[in-house]
């Protein structure tokens, strides 16, 4: 409850302001559109005007609300119109590219833990690869990627991992790095292998790390999948409704699929929050 | 059946109603052949999907297929579904053109680009307005995805297609009578829109020749149906569409507008108009578009075969 | 055939690699990477021509560099309009204004728990999505890439910060407490300086996403300049070694600009364990 | 040797509770102390007793939830904003982001002294604690026991009435305490300051203070109070003495009798 | 009191030099020192005088640059792979992840002793520390003394020939250090295992050791050893006795030659 209270309290702050910015922003169509039909508008009818517009320049909270709900519970879920449907595509491709891009970056960071070549040769090129704007390239990537044979989820997939395997670097070299020396040295002591040490030491003490940055790749992630269904080729997925609700002018289904992607991330950053408590609580780590 | 792969230039919808009619309709199956169709989007070069093997034919405008050319692309244009060019600019009349020699200047102008630039560029090149800006010039913007900037008054003249963004314009609330068009066949700059292209190696290959032939055949076939059909098109479009985005209204005018279009073909190059369009494209001043007439960029061959 | 003078070339790197990194001197550790980034680029350019890979799918990092050198004005034009008008200005906005609300909300814990839990869920927001929404909003030229970048990396920041005005250990504000100090006095004088390592944090991740922002924000709209106008339309032209071109330039203005951040963070946080030598 | 009586922190049945999730946590119980002017009071006991909790509610640090306390004759978040209390944490809390003189200078710019005043007394106390020499140094660039020093010196620079010191050597090697208890002795006697410290050691305590309280856990209270029957001057080797050695057994048996196993 | 002459360690003119940014450092010079089997060695010394670098080597986690060390008959090196170093450190250092048990049994796993070896000696060894029934807990669920106990109990576990700890009660108060002198004594008593032990605190060497070595810095060095003459049999009373005191005297004074301000 006491938690509760300040969110709602923003909340209904915020809403207030979108729907004062709403009736702003539209009250000049609702005039021109008056001024055309050669009527005049009373305040109550502009304000009535501005909250129900077909192609509001920035739709009202309650029709982004319907438009959601009709979007969600309006049709079957397998429908194209679904946007429980789009989700699942985008869903499917942010899960294939996120679990490629973490496992490349828990990869790397073991070798870069491990290896000093490594360590010298490849991060600061991992840095200056996240510097590349792969989403300005995306498309390209994707018929470049086509163009090898690699089509359908995986190409999404490929430009989602680009963006989630830097956190998971990050976050996994600093874990593999957090034993420190006297717990290192113990191991020494005790003649453990390189091996024993890793499953034994290193690898339990990144756990906290590793989730932490998961959390980060996994939004990157999604982030990723949709920027590789937005320009390169509306087929389905909220990257791809995004796109034609752009297209056709449709703000409120671009305020839809854009919550609903919202909605995606944060429900997946809570999921990881949910794996990490019970994975850190079940290794004691957790108090 | 033979595969066979097209690459659209942009997302499903009536613009392409005869291939999907093709299709829906069996008219492939009839030539045994098995047609795979890929939506385009905004930012899918189709030239590109078919360097890299994405693809056997796409449809794309001329310009931009001949300006690949150049580029070392050796694209062919073995149809033509699309006689005459659909493109327009579409101004406010508050903004007080009338007439494009004169009342340009000074103004802002929407426009594709992505290798939908080309058509412009000459028709400024026409008129003698730089494109730079300034007062004696025009101030180009890179037009997104949508009919905004005209609603928003943030251009006085929007880049339009006949069968769809004029549409999207007149849906917003905007009256014809508050808008100014200008065709660019009217204005004596229309280019070829909406051709069939293949790789050159395709074209040396019997077999592939044959195949084709046939798609030609049968996407032709396609395109008089739903010329007749444009409602069951549309629907068929829709069907098509895995957005979930489209309108069947939407689609349906489309398909009236888009109809008009390709009445005038029966899938074969017209030389005239491919001549048309190269002059156009050469005459671009100090940055044509082309740089010299394009060898071999067409073929009856196929078309040929096809309408026996 | 041709993988095997491939595989030779990598192999060679690596084994030189492995033997300068073992001599871990400062001369070593920036060759070592420097070494490993060539031979990524001579391996891109012995398959790019080994396999005859078209230009228009993948063009040689020769064919790059001599677009580079070739369109330096052009590229030119293009940088200013995107990163230094589109990006660093919303990156400055962007960071002021968090900058401004997190010491605004510090002092309210109420806000803070109103305004992160929102703050974080529209930090996953899919910003790109809301970019065609401010081209409408703010017109097509700087000022709505600069409102994208504002957008993206104000949480973040704002994150970094409140957690950065939370930093102080107690034994730092008790001494405060003994002393007396007052709320201003406390905050310039330890809270502050405290928070720099933190913001400096927020300020190194957002460099590269308002790189980002800015660019893909140019699909919706744009002049015909900038580097997100001239990616898409030199696509559209096939002009591929002028694409990548481009991305040399951000990955370049993406280096350069991480690495000042990080030379003032270096200078402001002199005094933070990861700063010293 | 309860010198004069000029009482300047006087407690009377101070109680404080933490509440905290798993049920109240009774720091302190009903403790009664008196402390004069010039008195150097130690604090010792288990871990745990409340020692700390003690000085902090004399700093005003902690409200005490029961009994009354005032310093100087008033309240002590009065004493507080009247700026009475040099406190000396176990750590030397140094701002990293300050130089070892900047750092003594925190307190003065807070409370308001003017520049020359600032410079003058930081030159002074860096002098008192021998640490002239290092006032442009970053704390990191000093060692522990210098670091220490510094700390002191910064509670030292605005002549606060009484200084509060929470085991201010516990990190240091024995060596090093033995030269800051003598230094802190010395100064002691130079300013005739208040006095209130916390240490763990025995004969630390023994040494130093004019009165050592005795402290047992659970709840947090005095179980006695030692006075000091040692001279005013007492150099190192007064520690080999029969009379300090009767005094650091009274006060381990004190300590005995409130412990329990951890 | 060097009991019998069955040298365990021998180290002669033993070196160690690191190079550093700032040009080496020179943490041991000449250190000649045999350490025979069941002896109870204690370093004190000035803080950098090169006490935990001398555990260090003869641990083999660190390698002379000059000087010859051999352990049991052989390098350190072989030793260490033969697994005869038990160490334990300042800090407890036990993986939270781990309950105790756990923990004590991850050298176990690690040398590759049987599931019911490990159990056995797991619950043998907590009942040395007296911490039997604390098995099943985690190590935040303990105090302090508990912990280190536990990290006592897990060096112990895999019955190593040599003890090594490196000031293993410094972060305890001094009751709790008390009783955990009491209890390695004990130990050490029943096992009769060789122990080097680096401590900071006069008191503790004196009480413990059969042989105390005083070292000096710059460069790390020995000054003095001192061969404890109290009896094996060591109540804490001990402490209040002329030969204890004097003994710390004697150690003070060793300590106080080699040392300078800071
Ligand atoms: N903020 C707090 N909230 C809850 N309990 C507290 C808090 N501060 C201290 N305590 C509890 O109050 C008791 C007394 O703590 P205090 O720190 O005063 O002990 P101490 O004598 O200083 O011990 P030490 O020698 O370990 O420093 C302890 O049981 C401690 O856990
Ligand atoms: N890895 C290292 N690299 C460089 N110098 C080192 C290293 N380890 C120790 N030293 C230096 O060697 C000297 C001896 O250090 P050592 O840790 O052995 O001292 P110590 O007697 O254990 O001190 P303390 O009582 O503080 O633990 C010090 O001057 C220290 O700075
Ligand atoms: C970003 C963007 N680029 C190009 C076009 C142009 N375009 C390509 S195919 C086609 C027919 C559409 O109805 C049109 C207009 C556009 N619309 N948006
Ligand atoms: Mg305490
Ligand atoms: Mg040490």
């Amino acid at each position: 409850m006491t938690r509760a209270l300040p969110v709602l309290t923003v909340l209904a702050a915020i809403i207030l302001v979108w729907y004062l910015a709403a009736i702003g922003m539209n009250a000049q169509w609702a005039q021109d559109q008056a001024a055309r039909a050669g009527t005049t508008l009373t305040t109550g009818q502009l304000i009535a005007d501005t909250l129900s517009q077909d192609r509001p320049v920035l739709p009202a909270p309650h029709q982004v609300a319907a438009g959601l709900w009709d979007g969600i519970f309006g049709q079957a879920i397998t429908s194209k119109r679904s946007l429980v449907y789009h989700a699942g595509v985008t869903l499917s491709a942010t899960m294939a590219g996120f679990a490629i891009g973490s496992l490349a970056g828990i990869l790397l960071a073991v070798g870069i833990v491990h290896d000093r070549t490594m360590d010298q040769s490849v991060m600061p090129w991992a840095v200056a690869s996240q510097t590349v704007p792969i989403l300005a390239i995306a498309p390209m990537v994707i018929v470049v990627l086509a163009s090898i044979g690699v089509t359908g989820l995986l190409p999404k997939a490929v430009i989602s991992a680009w963006l989630s395997f830097f956190p998971v670097l990050v976050g996994m070299v600093a874990g593999l790095r957090q034993p420190d020396a006297m717990q290192l040295d113990l191991m020494r002591s005790w003649n453990a292998s390189r091996s024993q040490s890793f499953w034994r030491l290193r690898l339990p003490s990144s756990m906290p790390y590793l989730f932490a940055s998961l959390k980060v790749a996994v939004a990157a992630a999604l982030v990723g999948t949709i920027v590789g269904e937005l320009p390169a080729g509306a087929t389905s997925g909220l990257g791809a409704r995004l796109l034609s609700g752009s297209y056709y002018g449709q703000t409120v289904q671009i305020w839809s699929a854009l919550f609903m992607a919202a909605a995606l991330a944060a429900g997946l950053v809570v999921l990881i929050g949910l794996i990490e408590r019970i994975t850190l609580k079940r290794m004691g780590l957790a108090r | 059946a033979d595969d066979l792969t097209l690459q659209l230039k942009w997302v499903t919808q009536a613009q392409f109603a005869g291939y999907y009619v093709a299709k829906d309709k069996g008219f492939y199956e009839e030539e045994d052949l098995n047609v795979t169709i890929k939506p385009g989007g905004p930012d899918i070069a189709p030239t590109q999907v078919l360097a890299g093997g994405g693809a056997d034919v796409t449809v794309e405008w001329m310009p931009a297929a001949l300006a690949a050319r150049e580029k070392g692309l050796p694209l062919v244009n073995i149809a033509q579904p699309f006689k005459s060019s659909g493109m327009m600019l579409t101004c406010l009349k508050e903004s007080g053109i009338t007439d494009p020699k004169t009342d340009f200047k000074g103004k802002t102008l929407g426009v594709w680009f992505f290798g939908n630039e080309y058509p412009f560029l000459s028709w400024m090149n026409h008129l003698e307005l730089p494109t730079e800006g300034g007062p004696d010039g025009v101030t180009v913007l890179k037009q997104g995805f949508n009919v905004d900037p005209l609603l928003q008054k943030q251009a006085a003249c929007i880049s339009t297609m006949t069968y769809n963004e004029f549409g999207q314009v007149l849906d917003a609330g905007i009256a014809e009578a508050d808008l100014v068009t200008f065709k660019y066949e009217d204005q004596g700059v229309a280019t070829l829109e909406d051709g069939l292209y293949t790789l050159q190696e395709n074209l040396d290959n019997p077999e592939m020749v044959d195949k084709l032939t046939r798609f030609v055949r049968a996407s032709m076939k396609g395109w008089k149906y739903a010329e007749e059909n444009p409602e069951e098109a549309a629907e068929i479009v829709l069907e098509n569409d895995e957005t979930g985005a489209q309108t069947i209204e939407h689609q349906t005018r489309m398909m009236t507008e888009v109809a008009k279009l390709t009445a005038g073909s029966n899938g074969a190059l017209d030389e005239a108009d491919y001549q048309r369009t190269v002059d156009t494209l050469l005459s671009g001043g100090s940055d044509p578009v082309i740089s010299k007439a394009p060898e071999g960029a067409w073929t009856h061959a196929i078309t040929d075969a096809a309408l026996q | 055939m041709s993988a095997l003078p491939i595989l030779a070339v990598w192999l060679g790197a690596w084994g030189l690699n492995a033997f300068l990194a073992r001599l871990n001197t400062r001369l070593t550790r920036i060759l070592v990477p420097l070494i490993f980034g060539t031979t990524l680029l001579l391996l891109w350019e012995m398959i790019v021509r080994a396999y005859a890979v078209p230009s228009v799918i993948l063009p040689a990092p020769s064919q790059i560099w001599a677009a580079f050198m070739a369109n330096i004005p052009l590229l030119w034009g293009d940088f200013v309009q995107t990163i230094l008008k589109g990006a660093l200005s919303g990156w400055l906005i962007g960071a002021l204004a968090a900058i401004a609300t997190a010491i605004a909300i510090d002092r309210s814990p109420f806000l803070q728990r109103g305004l992160l839990p929102i703050g974080n869920f529209v930090a996953a927001l899919p910003i790109i999505g809301i970019a065609p929404i401010l081209v409408m909003w703010f017109g097509f030229d700087w000022q709505s890439k600069a409102a994208v970048v504002v957008v993206m990396v104000f949480f973040p920041i704002l994150v970094n910060m409140v957690a950065g005005l939370a930093a102080t250990d107690a034994l730092q504000r008790d001494l405060m407490a003994t002393w007396s100090a007052g709320y201003w006095q406390s905050l310039v004088k330890m809270r502050l300086p405290a928070a720099m390592p933190f913001l400096f944090n927020g300020l190194k991740i957002t460099t590269t996403l308002a790189l980002i922002g800015a660019i893909v924000a140019e699909f919706f709209g744009s002049p015909t300049r900038g580097m997100g106008f001239r990616i898409s339309t030199a696509v559209g032209q096939l002009d591929l070694p002028l694409v990548w071109a481009e991305i040399l330039v951000a990955a370049i203005a993406g280096s350069l600009f991480y690495g000042i951040v990080s030379l003032i963070e270096s200078r402001v946080t002199f005094w933070h364990p990861s700063q010293r030598r | 040797m309860s010198s004069g009586a000029d009482p300047v922190i006087t407690a009377q049945g101070v109680d404080l509770t933490f509440p905290t999730a798993d049920g109240p946590v009774h720091a302190l119980k009903g403790v009664d102390l008196t402390i004069n002017r010039g008195d150097f009071v130690s604090f010792i006991g288990p871990s745990g007793c409340g020692k700390t909790t003690f000085l902090r509610t004399i700093a005003a640090l902690e409200t005490p939830t029961g009994g009354s306390l005032t310093v100087n004759g008033m309240p002590a978040d009065e004493a507080r904003k009247a700026r009475a209390y040099g406190y000396v944490f176990q750590a030397p809390g140094l701002y990293p982001w300050r130089t070892i003189s900047g750092n003594i200078s925190l307190p003065l710019e807070i409370m308001g002294f003017s520049k020359a005043d600032r410079a003058e007394r930081i030159a002074r106390v860096l002098e008192l604690v021998d640490l002239a020499g290092f006032g442009g140094k970053f704390p990191w660039q000093l060692s522990g026991g210098m670091q220490q020093r510094a700390s002191i010196a910064r509670a030292l620079a605005f002549d606060a009435d009484i200084l509060l010191m929470d085991e201010p050597f516990g990190a240091l090697d024995e060596i090093v305490r033995d030269r800051l208890n003598e230094a802190l002795l010395e100064l002691w006697r130079k300013t005739r300051k208040t006095i209130g410290f916390v240490t763990h050691s025995i004969p630390e305590a023994v040494y130093l203070s004019t009165r050592i309280v005795v402290m047992s856990p659970r709840p947090g209270r005095i179980t006695k109070v030692i006075e000091s029957t040692l001279p005013a001057e007492r150099p190192l080797e007064i520690r080999d003495t029969p009379e300090f050695i009767a005094l650091s057994h009274e006060v381990r048996e004190g300590l005995r009798e409130g412990h329990s196993y951890d």
